[in-house]
């Protein structure tokens, strides 16, 4: 097995690696930008290497930089997380050209499943459903209002090297459509340097469903259940569960089989994820795939039983799958919420800053996966994730409880996070009920007006006028008649804290 | 004990007596007996009739105020200070108004100059935090003041960062 | 289903239980004495009665104050968690008499379970294998001879009221009988108010392999896998797993069978656990059934998917088991580890105090059932269980791997735990291979001599010196140029923190 | 900065110099070059060749010392005061040793009074703690000249529950 691997990234999913690594007696190497100097995922490594600045461009982006530092520390392999070079074939060579493995599929198959188009011809040619659309860039706005009118409005026009929303717009009828093919280009262009669009059947209340995949060297595949992801702001995903609430075992069946087709056309090894829309009347298309590890892991985790960054690892060091797909079982239900350091009431702007209090739930069901500590500033400069909170339990039902329960636990205080949206949410009836779909915190979500005003909330607020009295009082009164020792200690405490992460 | 606070324009005044960890307090009229437990700095535990309230209190310096976090609400409280009563209203010359930093970011751009004339909602200077950005705009019709802040510049949330007059 | 559910316990397992009553809509009341004005249980709580001094006596074991708080809360149902009044009879008529559901058996079946001997009866009655020995308290002196000498030596003196290792004694050889049977006939007496004494074959190295056991009021029976509680110290568990190493599907089958035989015979419903002592061959013995929950029935639940503490609940309001044997099905291995606040370098001695730091494990496969939090000072009057750490993993070396990982995330500062103890067992070859049994401990367990100098120890003299020499000297440094306002804020903080829990 | 310290009967002088989070260290004769960071109080995480360890450090008022936990260790350490060497030995009479708290609980029995004889070993004092009782005996040959608890009491750990001559 590997004796050292660098984990290129940060936050929640370097610390997940790292503990993937202990747990394998493999030595994991940490990176840190400035902003990052006492970051979790510095603490927990062995060994840790600065490399730059605190924008991604100058740290987590630097390939040279990452290059370096594999050759300082000797790692044999490199575990690339989510999001940064994860899916940079390029980076994929650079780290092959020094003899070190990536822990990940081959720069080939990240290359045709990068590309959108070519992704999709690929699918076309497993004989999986695609969303009906062109099959490669459109040359021009003729051609658009061509197709858009051969599969029927609405349309989506979508950036060829896209993801994260950007470059994509919905089209509902045909005079919108030069004024939004203008917009999806430069924003295109703005985003990936490429302004190449291409353009799709909208799918009316999708729901994001994907398929889950392992594969090894030895070509052997199989789909570890789906995942539902339909929970989505800004294009992104914030709520994940397994199984969706509509998949029979026959649906499963048949999105797996159609994911492993799509992936066998890329000779694609590595963990793996198939995404397909799937309409009101349960039909699916191919969505794109994702070549490497999902954010929303864990929930097939906690419902197969299997460790998918483990079996990453094994699968890069050439070990053969040890399981078929028979033996794959899944158990009851789990749901992932991702705490964001956001405000939810503010349409999600972020909300970096020191987090004065954390207080974790725990107890039967629970899983965190967490990248930042009591007393962490977190960074202007990433993505807003703080943590994934996952439950698992024997039924749906019992996971929504038990989610609910946990989250009343959760306290985090200095930022804002998306902790209290989550509460709203699992209480709505169409989340209950699973009527889940893309547009779901657009048509749900209304941040709260003044809630009005009863006995409880004249209570709540007496008491928030008691406690912040006396809080006042004793803060004011314990400096007055402090004793020197008591200073001393103090002073030190509060130093530690509001610097926080050096002196 | 006495003190005058203010939660949503409303004042309240909170008259109380403790005694270990009993305490019995009139709040804007009612009474109330109460056990009151610290588990952890900023975090109360109340006993009001044996049911449980656990309260954690989040002072901002910047607004002088307080955020109560209780039972899945946030409220917001400020102690009245009749002493800085004054002084306060001073500070801010009538007609002024300033653009803050809604949260910790880094300015990308300054889209005006001091002497500008501004609509209210016309974007002055765009912040960026956790790879989104956020455009501020003026919150009136008026004359750009002061920039205080240049591109590249790391800002603390509630940071003034220009002034429209 | 139940409105309200009395906790009559303290720490981790009302802790446990609020959480289950959370997850079905039922509100939670708990209960605490002086020490625990600030436990966790109580901060958890949507009710919280004050029932006394601190002794137990005074408090948790005080019927009387209990039943009150039945009335004033008007619960209508009582879950007595583990210890305390758990397993006493009267406390059981008491709850009933006034209309409130006890969560437990009935008092009848808990009577005949309690008293050892009427226990072994019954388990003979249900043709499950019992240890040789006598059937009935011991006369006199001159029948433990005579019985002794038929069963052959070693055998074992045991309390008939007992329980926790008290009042019992190995006798190895006939001239050593007479002394034995003193000694243990006194100390039952003054543990237990009752000298009652009864004789068995002593098991050379048992394992201790108990069944969990789920019964409803409609005669519906199930078993749940065993669990093996081998590592004891003072005859308390503090490691147990699912499943035993040992265990095959053949013998769980047996066992498993065996104690459903057993408990049908009291008519026993709720959760039970009947405890098995097994030989070397593997041959195994009825040793006694316990009538409530299980300290380490979490490893039970990780393995199984089945919420026991919720399946009591059911039960207790009459709702029958929604699953039959054929629907049970172990998945993986799990491992429990009991923190308590024990210094195990000093004989495993009691080490209550303020918790300075408490920095809990967490990712994939981590379950903690805590009783404690930052800040609170484990009071000197109870059980030192802090919190239960327990783990999944697909195969029991993986499950030892991740606990060995998770231990090392594990920091409780301010008192000492058994942390460090688990991380040197774990490492142990016997513990690994599963070579286990009562007197593991005992045999394997020698508290670290000085560890042997190596350049490594010298180096990290030389951080720890440093480390001190910059704490020493940024302590005094900011006490002298510190600005009001940083002493105003500090010393609250510091008072809070050192006073804790009042004020 | 200079300071002396001790670690198993062994003193230790560290000399430093920190400039951000940079340390340049000699520790006893050997160099270090160390970048250090306090992620929380009494923690540090300090970067040692790119090697990342983590100390954490827990200060004992009653007996001057310091425990400080890394990797699976626990180091003891001790401030070598020059000023303050002269009044220690003061403190303690010779040939008095007193019997302390291993442990906070509760004083159940006094075995021996002011003036009885006792031998090495033998008990004089019981306390208890979560249930466990902890005989604690003479640590020699004399006469006990104090005894400073009651039954009942609770102790602290490290409190000096008696003294023998």
């Amino acid at each position: 097995m590997f004796k050292k691997i660098l984990i290129a990234n940060r936050g929640e999913i370097a610390v997940r690696i790292i503990r993937a690594c202990r747990e394998m007696g493999i030595s994991p190497v940490a990176i840190y930008s400035d902003a990052d100097r006492s970051a979790l995922h510095v603490r927990l490594a062995d060994e840790a290497y600065y490399i730059g600045a605190s924008p991604s461009l100058e740290s987590y982006l630097s390939m040279e930089k990452i290059i370096d530092v594999l050759k300082e520390s000797k790692a044999d392999a490199v575990h690339p997380g989510y999001g940064f070079l994860s899916e940079n074939a390029k980076f994929v060579q650079a780290v092959e050209q020094v003899g070190v493995v990536f822990i990940g599929p081959s720069a080939l198959a990240m290359e045709m499943m990068g590309d959108k188009i070519r992704a999709r011809q690929l699918a076309k040619a497993a004989n999986a459903p695609v969303v009906p659309g062109t099959e490669k860039p459109l040359d021009s706005l003729e051609e658009a209002y061509q197709v858009a009118k051969q599969i029927g409005y609405p349309v989506m026009l979508k950036a060829a090297a896209g993801g994260g929303g950007k470059g994509m717009r919905m089209v509902g009828k045909e005079e919108d459509l030069a004024s939004a093919h203008n917009i999806a280009r430069s924003e295109a262009s703005a985003a990936f340097k490429d302004a190449t669009v291409y353009l799709e059947k909208f799918i009316v209340r999708p729901r994001h469903i994907e398929i889950q995949l392992l594969a090894d060297r030895q070509g052997n595949y199989v789909y570890l259940g789906e995942r539902e992801c339909s929970i989505q702001r800004r294009n992104q995903k914030v709520v994940e569960e397994c199984p969706s609430p509509i998949n029979s075992a026959e649906l499963r069946r048949q999105m797996g089989e159609a994911a492993i087709r799509i992936a066998r056309q890329a000779e694609y090894y590595n963990a793996g994820t198939i995404e397909f829309l799937a309409d009101q009347e349960h039909n699916f298309y191919f969505l794109e795939m994702n070549t490497r590890l999902q954010v929303e892991h864990p929930v097939t985790e906690l419902v197969t039983g299997i460790d998918l960054v483990k079996e990453q690892i094994k699968i890069a060091y050439g070990q053969p799958l040890s399981f078929t797909q028979s033996d794959i079982q899944l158990r009851g239900a789990a749901i992932e919420c991702r705490i964001y350091a956001e405000d939810a009431e503010k349409n999600f702007m972020p909300n970096p800053g020191r987090i004065t209090r954390l207080s974790a739930p725990s107890g039967p069901g629970v899983r965190e996966d967490s990248g930042v500590y009591e007393g962490f500033e977190v960074p202007i400069y990433y993505d807003p994730l703080l943590s994934k909170l996952s439950v698992w339990a024997a039924t749906r039902p019992e996971a929504i409880a038990r989610l609910s329960r946990v989250l009343d636990e959760y306290h985090i205080d200095g930022i804002k996070t998306t902790i209290p949206f989550f509460k709203a949410i699992l209480k709505q009836d169409d989340f209950i009920k699973g009527n889940l779909d893309t547009g779901y915190i657009e048509r749900n979500w209304h941040p709260s007006s003044k809630p009005t005003e009863t006995p409880e909330t004249k209570e709540l607020q007496h008491l928030a006028a008691l406690v912040t009295a006396i809080h006042h009082n004793s803060t004011n009164q314990k400096s007055n008649n402090q004793t020197i020792n008591q200073a001393k200690q103090s002073a030190w405490r509060l130093s530690t804290r509001t610097k926080g992460r050096g002196f | 004990m006495k003190l005058e606070l203010e939660i949503e324009s409303k004042t309240f005044s909170v008259d109380w007596e403790q005694k270990n960890d009993n305490i019995t307090a009139t709040i804007d009229g009612t009474s109330y007996e109460l056990v009151i437990m610290s588990p952890s700095p900023n975090v109360y535990t109340l006993l009001l009739n044996n049911k449980v309230y656990e309260l954690a209190i989040e002072p901002n310096p910047l607004t002088n105020t307080n955020q109560v976090k209780v039972v899945n609400q946030v409220i917001t409280t400020k102690i009245v200070d009749h002493r800085q009563r004054g002084h306060k209203t001073d500070k801010v010359a009538s007609g002024t108004q300033p653009i803050s930093a809604p949260m910790p970011g880094r300015v990308v751009q300054v889209l005006k100059n001091v002497g500008d004339e501004v609509k209210s909602g016309e974007g002055v200077i765009i912040v960026e935090a956790m790879k989104m950005q956020n455009e501020l705009g003026s919150p009136k019709n008026g004359i750009v003041t002061a920039i205080k802040v240049k591109p590249g510049q790391n800002v603390v949330s509630g940071e003034v960062l220009a002034i429209i007059e």
